[in-house]
């Protein structure tokens, strides 16, 4: 398998940019302590206060100083915002998904496994939580939950409360079709307990359809997240998320371009990233599955 | 058939008041009182009653659950100074910002998302079964290659950044188009579609790549089925093949899907219909949840649920219409 | 005269040459069968016939009827003068399209007929085929038909456009033996009314046996041996057709005096709720097994001989306890058998490939039993259990995929081994194995029964598997036990039509012997 | 983008706005203009905030509102006129701005003649009762709340559903006559009378809650159709004739409103200028960046703007029973950090806002008297902050500030990490304490759940400085059941007094003064930070003439303006 990967070429270049996201986003405070800059800090020097705001110089009040520019109306370090962005964005996507691999096994598998009407139970719930549009509700649920939680976490539990549905609709369906092999029923005549059955004959089953499932989950939920962030029901300022950014852009079209730009450019790069490592598991784990989260 | 459809409508229920017993559980627990907001500034605390016993929010929550039930049922009326106001079943009740009766908002708001929803259904349909049959027939390497990577990409962007990038592109920098603003379409067809077709473009991106996707996939694998080989071994022209049989196994699953995904944009494109400025049900719903108008947020959960049931609904139907392998039970 | 003549024919799959220099011919009117183990190359053979393969090169020379079918456009040919017919009748249909316009669609597409004259002809041939009220049965789609009527409507489809040569490739091997033996009789009948030869291809000596007037015998890509089936199945030159022959199962020699009875089942039900379709009431549960008595004795050899359908999977399960009864009682040594899982029975299954996990080395799977047995490290044990069924300890560290289906097979039954049970229910445990590794397993099995001393319940599809292996046979139908009794007296004086029924569809390989049943079979339909 | 009209909520702001006495420019193209040639065409206004109410006694306006005031008018209104001018009342349906007497705790009005609804029934005294006791129903709840505090026995009176007898304390001994009996001295009642409930309402055609689905128009248009937050279409009302309203030149025949759009999209189209969007202007989509890059370079878009000013304070409201805000000097210490460029900036620009030291905002009509007490320069003074922060036995403190979750009403997350930054500069540690928006004045006006530190706006009612200090410095008004301003919570007898002192003058010069000195006296406590102050900077359409900043309001005046 390992080696049919290095021989793909996507999926050595999305491994290798998605790899690097990872290193920034846990890199980040040295990252920004090299530019010896941070998030936080305001330069209102480097604005044009009459004309809104705006950097002064051109494209975005790059210099020596701040690489990629200043954030509008804030004069905060882009290059900083930008990096630490990468930590909210990677890092909520990532725990959301292994959060929704958790959840979406013990319920799939709990629901193959179990009884007629256990299954009848726990498929209408996942049903119920496919069904439900997962922005529309995050939103509901981020508005009333306390302000105060911490809020990446929040993020992550939210995002995957709402969308553990797919994961669990295929180990579900992986479950009864592995419950059905013959050495399913070869432990069973051994005597082996249904949490033994579990655990050493199916469980190794789901590796490869989950594994490539939650692999395009990750861009997925980061998508999400980034639509939170949004909207406005996302991290808490002074914190930086690409998202965030790329909202409050929008009034900047085209006073400061490049600050549409970057988070944009770098968000698309990431997501693409991921999107190429999913795709080359699923050819090489599972060439004929075409699940797709939504 | 009968049966199907008496078991459906009552797991369809089911599914409805868990829905609507989740919001009210949810505002249940969220800390705010929205007579404080429609009162307004300078609100004595005597007055502030007297507007929460006006809204009839004054009642415990189970109460007024229980009251809103009710209402769905067989219609409420509610105190509205000179004389009482009937809202005939199935009652929403009254929008807490606005007084409008919820049936009414919904009614206005449905028109708009199933026109965002369908035209953007249709441009996806054709751009992404027209790109996975290029990838699917492997004809020509390079265009496999292209509609490949446009698949990936699809997967890739947000449809918040291809709405912002269509936005500079042809409102900014070409100016093509004007920045979009709802026009309803009895109005003026052709401004609504002008007005609409960027975020058509912008929710189709991503969901033609999941179609192509699948109708590549889909005409591989139906190309390698044995029914094919026979086929082709009784000289049936490769053609024919192509277009009777491979295409029809193809699109099997993109009919369901089809039926789902107009619910899924109609209820879920929040992000769309926020950034276009469309007054459609995902932007009523964000509203109400700011504002916290319980009465449209309840009445957009439900008919949220109800869209998805009924287009599940219609994608079962469609399905054992187009698959005759298909039974309903 | 001679129809198509084969001469040198090789095709490769890029370095890998499934044929390699194939000759033979066939009459008009005739029929050949082509007899060889997987891999032999035989399908590979009919699919050049008609220019089917995409991928491989084929050289050589096909001369149908003056025209070389390898240089020349094959694609006028296909079913109009040579039609197919296919293993696999469900999926070898387009399901999404009413038999009878599939028929017709060939018709009107080689003779250019109406379609009213095409929908016609499409009852007609149905009807040929034997299919009952063909008119209105011509507007069912594939998956409303039965397995044998689907094999009837590709045979329909096939002599709808009157070819000069059908190619059946293993036509009846997904069928039940009396479904198998009307298809072949219907071959058979449809080459004598419409005068097409016949090229019939078979892993089974006995389906060509009875079908086919010459045999080519393939093995590597190549023919070993070829001439007319009497000579070739009653006095055969070559040594594999000899090897062949020999592992075709035998009436065993076995006599055994029962013990005391070890399995007991009482009046033993299962029965299956089916969904509700279309009413609100709640149909009438599947009665997959229904009241079945019987008991297994210490030692003996039982053999459940039945159809697809007839329950016989469902009772074995319920055997072992990985099924529970839904009424009727199942004691081992006197205990409901859910409390004795494991240690005293224990199971074969019939698919080697799907009985183990393929995630697990082979060893891990038998030292699985041994584990729940309480054993701390067996792998001693396991090498040794593998040792006893012919297996290398190196096998240990093997993943299921790395193996054979003859040494997966001996993987299951080492596993069985593993815990020293006293009864070992074997389901179908050769039915998927090619010939030849059919007999070795059988082989072992009876070896490891006569060395170990356990009681053996074989459940099976083939009748002279059982005769081979069985001391006593139980004859299974819609569920329920219709005959049972010593291997001899079941198989020699059958009293039930329907072991009668089964009986004379059995194939076999004396061609004189093969008519004489297709006779029996045509008197008594 | 931000929004205006920080104290009147958010579900009205379409219609409420207001102006400042301040920097009204006047650059419009009224050079010519003749309001007796005005007439025709069709006027678009493109708003951000829809319209959630138009029962007038459900509007909370300052100066009647905008588009209100060309349905509705009133005993009083605003003046119409740019700068300071504007910045006064005018008499609308009353001959005068009304005759106090008993030391201004009665106000007699008398109505004009020809004075029609839109059905051609007069307008009579008991109308304009009838639509004042209406708006105490709790079915229709929003008005202001002055009516409640300043009529004589009105506190507890239920609307004219529940109690049909009135409120005595409103006296209409004739058609033509009406009188209002006060609790207390309010020299301002000219300026509350400008509010839509003392718009005249036909009881014969209330419907209650309905009502709103078409009001009965007195003022020059009409509706033709009113879909809340969406859209309002006005035609002319044919019983209305500027005989009888010399304030309103009421020019197009007909105006369509649509609301709900997003503020770049509205400011894009009003450049452009395309079609129907060349008789188009806004009344509360402020210039983003994109076009303040435009503004002041000599392009032609400079002479389609109007700049004005509504009277509103951004600020930071300590409450002051919450350690250690309690203790002053932790206060003083936070005034001087502050840094009012980075909160100028986070709101738009110096283009948009203005820094603050003082509460009242620098209009003349309030009173404003400039002062800085705890002087933090241009970008704060860290280290004058370190030193009194020491002074006051803390190092390094760490407080918590409450804010909207959203930048809607200016008072969001980018002026919370604005003041977050600045206060970091002095060693103090900020947590950031995000409330929904809908939640947070439920939250921030009951002391029991006040945070200590929290972000606020106040914008006036009406030009004076009364509306503007009272309800945040009266003692008196602390409200503990929740809706209190008071979030000092501070109660000075002697600031009460001179409160009540100043109620009482109706010589609203007289008056300014006073409230100018109390505000400069109360600001040494630090008991708010003062940030900015708003400006207002719109754009309209190619052909929209007669366009200038109201006085009172800041943003151009419908009832002025013409498109032929």
């Amino acid at each position: 398998m390992i080696r049919v990967l290095r021989k793909d070429r996507g999926f050595v270049a999305g491994a290798v940019v998605a790899g690097l996201m990872v290193l920034v986003a846990i890199t980040a405070p040295l990252l920004a302590a090299l530019a010896g800059q941070d998030y936080t800090t305001y330069h209102d020097t480097l604005l044009d206060s009459a004309r809104g705001g705006v950097p002064s110089g051109p494209l975005g009040g790059i210099s020596g100083e701040h690489w990629l520019g200043v954030e509008p109306g804030t004069g905060r370090d882009l290059f900083a915002r930008l990096v630490y962005g990468a930590q909210v964005s990677v890092g909520v996507a990532l725990a959301a998904t292994a959060l929704e691999v958790l959840l979406g096994i013990t319920f799939g598998v709990a629901a193959g496994l179990g009884g007629r009407w256990l299954d009848a139970g726990l498929s209408r719930v996942i049903d119920l939580v496919l069904a439900v549009p997962i922005l529309v509700l995050a939103v509901s649920l981020l508005a009333i939950v306390p302000q105060d939680w911490p809020r990446p976490l929040l993020l992550a539990t939210v995002i995957a409360l709402l969308g553990w549905g797919g994961t669990a609709r295929i180990s579900r369906g992986e479950t009864l079709t592995l419950r059905t092999r013959d050495y399913v029923a070869a432990a069973q005549v051994s005597g082996a307990s249904w949490w033994r059955v579990a655990r050493r004959e199916i469980l190794p089953g789901l590796t490869a359809p989950i594994l490539t499932y939650a692999a395009l989950l990750i861009p997925y939920n980061m998508i999400v997240e980034a639509g939170l962030s949004f909207l406005g029901v996302g991290v808490r300022p002074p914190t930086p998320s690409w998202g965030q950014m790329l909202s409050s852009a929008t009034t900047w079209f085209r006073a400061d371009p490049l600050y549409v730009f970057l988070p944009g450019a770098l968000l698309f790069l990431t997501l693409l990233s991921f999107v190429l490592v999913a795709n080359g598991l699923r050819r090489a784990l599972d060439p004929r599955q075409t699940e797709v989260p939504r | 058939m009968t049966g199907y459809l008496i078991r459906r409508i009552g797991g369809a229920l089911l599914v409805l008041f868990f829905l609507t017993t989740l919001v009210y559980g949810l505002f249940y627990l969220a800390p705010s009182d929205p007579a404080i907001l429609t009162c307004g500034k300078g609100c004595t605390p005597e007055r502030l009653a007297d507007v929460r016993a006006a809204m009839g929010v004054d009642d415990p929550i189970p109460v007024q659950y229980w009251h809103f039930l009710e209402g769905l049922v067989a219609g409420r009326d509610y105190p509205a100074g000179p004389d009482v106001r009937h809202c005939p079943a199935p009652c929403l009740g009254y929008s807490f910002e606005t007084d409008q009766p919820v049936t009414t908002l919904l009614l206005d708001r449905i028109p708009v998302s199933f026109a965002l929803a369908l035209g953007a259904e249709v441009l996806s349909l054709v751009f992404g079964i027209g790109a996975g049959m290029l990838a699917g027939l492997r004809r020509f390497r390079i265009l496999d290659r292209v509609v490949n990577a446009l698949i990936l990409a699809g997967y890739a962007v947000p449809v918040f950044l291809v709405g912002l990038l269509l936005l500079l592109l042809f409102c900014v920098h070409l100016q093509w188009l004007p920045f979009p603003t709802y026009v309803p379409l009895t109005t003026d067809p052709l401004l609504w579609a002008q007005n609409l077709l960027l975020p058509w473009v912008s929710l189709a991106i991503i969901q033609a790549a999941v179609y192509a996707r699948l109708t590549r996939s889909g005409i591989q694998e139906t190309l390698a089925e044995d029914h094919i080989r026979t086929a082709r071994a009784y000289g049936i022209p490769e053609r024919r093949i192509l277009w009777r049989r491979a295409l029809r196994g193809a699109l099997l699953p993109l009919v369901t899907l089809t039926a789902i995904d107009i619910a899924g944009i109609m209820t879920g494109a929040v992000l769309t219909e926020t950034m276009f400025g469309l007054p459609g049900v995902g932007q009523l719903l964000v509203g109400a949840v700011r504002q916290i108008d319980l009465p449209v947020v309840v009445g957009v959960t439900l008919l949220t649920g109800l869209i998805i049931v009924v287009a599940n609904a219609a994608a079962d139907l469609l399905y054992a219409a187009v698959d005759p392998r298909v039974q309903l039970r | 005269m001679t129809l198509l003549q084969v001469t040198d024919l090789r095709i490769c799959f890029g370095d890998k040459r499934a044929v390699d220099g194939l000759s033979f011919s066939l009459e008009a009117g005739g029929s050949l069968g082509i007899v060889g183990e997987s891999g032999s190359g035989k399908s590979a053979t009919a699919l050049a016939l008609l220019g089917l393969h995409q991928s491989a090169v084929v050289t050589g020379s096909i001369d149908f009827d003056g025209t070389d079918l390898v240089t020349a456009d094959p694609r006028p040919f296909r079913g109009a003068r040579i039609a197919m017919v296919f293993q696999e009748p469900l999926t070898a249909l387009n399901p999404f399209q009413t038999v009878g316009d599939q028929i017709a669609e060939v018709y009107r597409l080689h003779t250019g007929a109406s379609r009213r004259a095409a929908r016609a002809r499409a009852v007609e041939v149905l009807g040929q085929v034997h299919i009952p009220d063909p008119a209105r049965r011509a507007s069912a789609y594939p998956h409303q038909f039965s397995g044998g009527m689907r094999q009837r409507a590709l045979i329909a489809m096939a002599i709808a456009c009157r070819p000069r040569l059908i190619v059946a490739d293993e036509p009846t091997t997904a069928l039940d033996v009396t479904v198998q033996a009307q298809i072949l009789d219907l071959l058979d009948e449809v080459r004598a009314r419409t005068g097409a030869a016949l090229l019939l291809i078979s892993h089974d000596l006995g389906v060509v046996a009875g079908s086919a007037e010459s045999v080519v015998v393939m093995r590597d890509g190549r023919a070993v041996e070829s001439g007319t089936t009497e000579q070739v199945l009653l006095a055969p030159r070559h040594e594999y057709t000899r090897a062949l022959l020999a592992a075709v199962p035998k009436p065993g020699t076995r006599s055994f005096e029962p013990g005391e009875p070890l399995l007991r089942l009482h009046d033993v039900r299962k029965h299956f709720p089916q969904p509700r379709r279309g009413s609100l009431r709640k149909p009438p549960p599947i009665r997959a097994v229904d009241g079945v008595s019987l008991d297994v004795c210490a030692g003996e050899t039982l053999g459940i001989v039945g159809e697809s359908g007839t329950g016989k999977t469902t009772l074995a399960r319920m055997m072992v306890g990985l099924v529970p009864p839904t009424s009727g009682s199942i004691t081992f040594d006197g205990v409901d058998i859910a409390r004795r899982r494991g240690r005293s029975v224990q199971m074969v299954f019939q698919d080697p490939l799907s009985s183990l996990n393929p995630r697990r080395s082979i060893g891990e799977s038998i030292a699985d039993p041994l584990r729940l047995a309480g054993v701390r490290d067996p792998r001693a044990r396991v090498v040794a259990l593998l040792d006893r069924v012919g297996l290398a300890a190196s096998e240990y560290d093997r993943y299921p995929h790395q193996l054979s289906g003859g040494m997966r097979q001996r993987v299951g039954i080492a596993r069985a081994l593993a815990p020293a049970p006293r009864l070992i229910v074997c389901d179908e445990p050769v039915s998927s194995l090619d010939v030849t590794t059919q007999a070795q397993v059988l082989a072992l099995i009876e070896e490891l029964r006569e060395e170990l001393g356990f009681a053996l319940v074989f459940v099976s599809h083939d009748l002279a598997v059982l005769r081979q292996i069985a001391d006593r046979v139980a004859v299974l139908k819609d569920g329920a036990v219709v005959e049972i009794g010593k291997t001899s007296e079941v198989y020699e004086q059958p009293r039930h039509a329907y072991t009668k029924e089964l009986l004379a569809a059995v194939p076999v390989t004396d061609p004189a012997e093969a008519r004489r049943l297709r006779a029996l079979r045509s008197a008594t339909n | 983008m931000r929004r205006l009209v920080p104290a009147v909520l958010s579900a009205t702001v379409l219609l409420a706005g207001c102006q400042g006495g301040g920097g009204g420019d006047t650059t419009g193209s009224n050079a010519a203009f003749d309001p007796k040639t005005c007439q025709g065409g069709t006027l678009t206004v493109l708003n951000q905030g829809g319209i959630t109410h138009l029962d007038p006694a459900r509007l909370y306006t300052s100066g009647g509102g905008n588009l209100p005031s060309l349905l509705f008018r009133t005993l009083t209104t605003r003046n119409r006129q740019p700068g300071e001018a504007g910045t006064k009342p005018a008499p609308d349906l009353a001959t005068d701005l009304g005759t106090p007497s008993d030391g201004a705790k009665t106000w007699t009005y008398h109505l004009r003649d020809g004075i029609f609804f839109e059905d051609g029934t007069p307008i009579t005294a008991a109308d304009i009762k009838y639509g004042i006791e209406r708006s105490f129903a709790p079915e229709l709840p929003g008005g202001a709340p002055y009516f409640r505090d300043w009529l004589a026995g009105a506190a507890d009176y239920q609307g004219p559903y529940k109690q049909p007898g009135g409120i005595k304390s409103i006296e209409t001994p004739d058609d033509k006559t009406i009188i209002f009996k006060l609790r207390k001295p309010e020299g301002d009642f000219p300026f509350l009378a400008t509010a839509t409930q003392f718009a005249p309402v036909p009881k014969s055609k209330d419907k209650g809650a309905e009502y709103e689905a078409h009001p009965i128009s007195s003022g020059p248009y009409q509706v033709e159709s009113y879909e809340p937050k969406k859209s309002l279409v006005l035609v002319r009302n044919k019983h209305w004739s500027t005989q009888v309203d010399e304030l309103r030149y009421a020019c197009p025949d007909r105006i369509e409103v649509t609301a709900g759009l997003d503020s770049a999209v509205i400011n894009q189209r009003l450049v452009t200028g395309a079609g129907q969007d060349a008789n188009a202007v806004t009344t509360d989509a402020v210039v983003g960046p994109e076009q303040l890059a435009q503004l002041g370079t000599g392009s032609a878009l400079d002479k389609r703007v109007t700049r004005g000013e509504f009277p509103s304070t951004t600020y930071l409201a300590f409450n002051t029973k919450k350690a250690p805000f309690d203790n002053p000097k932790v206060r003083e210490a936070l005034s001087y950090a502050i840094n009012r460029t980075s909160v100028v900036n986070a709101l738009g620009g110096s283009a948009v806002a203005g820094p603050s030291t003082t509460f009242l905002p620098p209009q003349k009509a309030l009173g404003y008297q400039p002062y800085d007490h705890f002087p933090a320069g241009d970008t704060g003074n860290p280290d004058k902050a370190k030193q009194v922060l020491a002074e006051a036995g803390l190092s390094n403190p760490t407080i918590d500030l409450a804010y909207q979750n959203d930048d809607s009403e200016g008072i969001g997350p980018k002026v919370a990490s604005a003041v977050q930054e600045a206060f970091k500069q002095a060693g103090v540690t900020v947590e950031l304490n995000a409330i929904d928006t809908a939640t947070y004045r439920d939250v921030t006006g009951k002391p029991a759940t006040q945070p200590g530190l929290a972000l606020a706006t106040w914008g006036a009612d009406w030009p004076s400085g009364g509306p503007f200090l009272i309800p945040i410095f009266d003692g008196r008004q602390i409200i503990t059941a929740g809706g209190n301003f008071n979030l000092a919570q501070y109660n000075d007898p002697e600031v009460n007094a001179e409160i009540d002192a100043i109620n009482a003058l109706t010589d609203p010069a007289a008056a300014a003064a006073r409230w100018g000195a109390l505000d400069a006296k109360i600001g040494k406590l630090a008991l708010v930070i003062p940030l900015t102050h708003e400006k207002d900077v719109y754009l309209y359409g190619k052909n929209v003439k007669n366009a200038y900043a109201d006085g009172w309001r800041g943003q151009l005046d419908i009832a002025r303006i013409s498109i032929k």
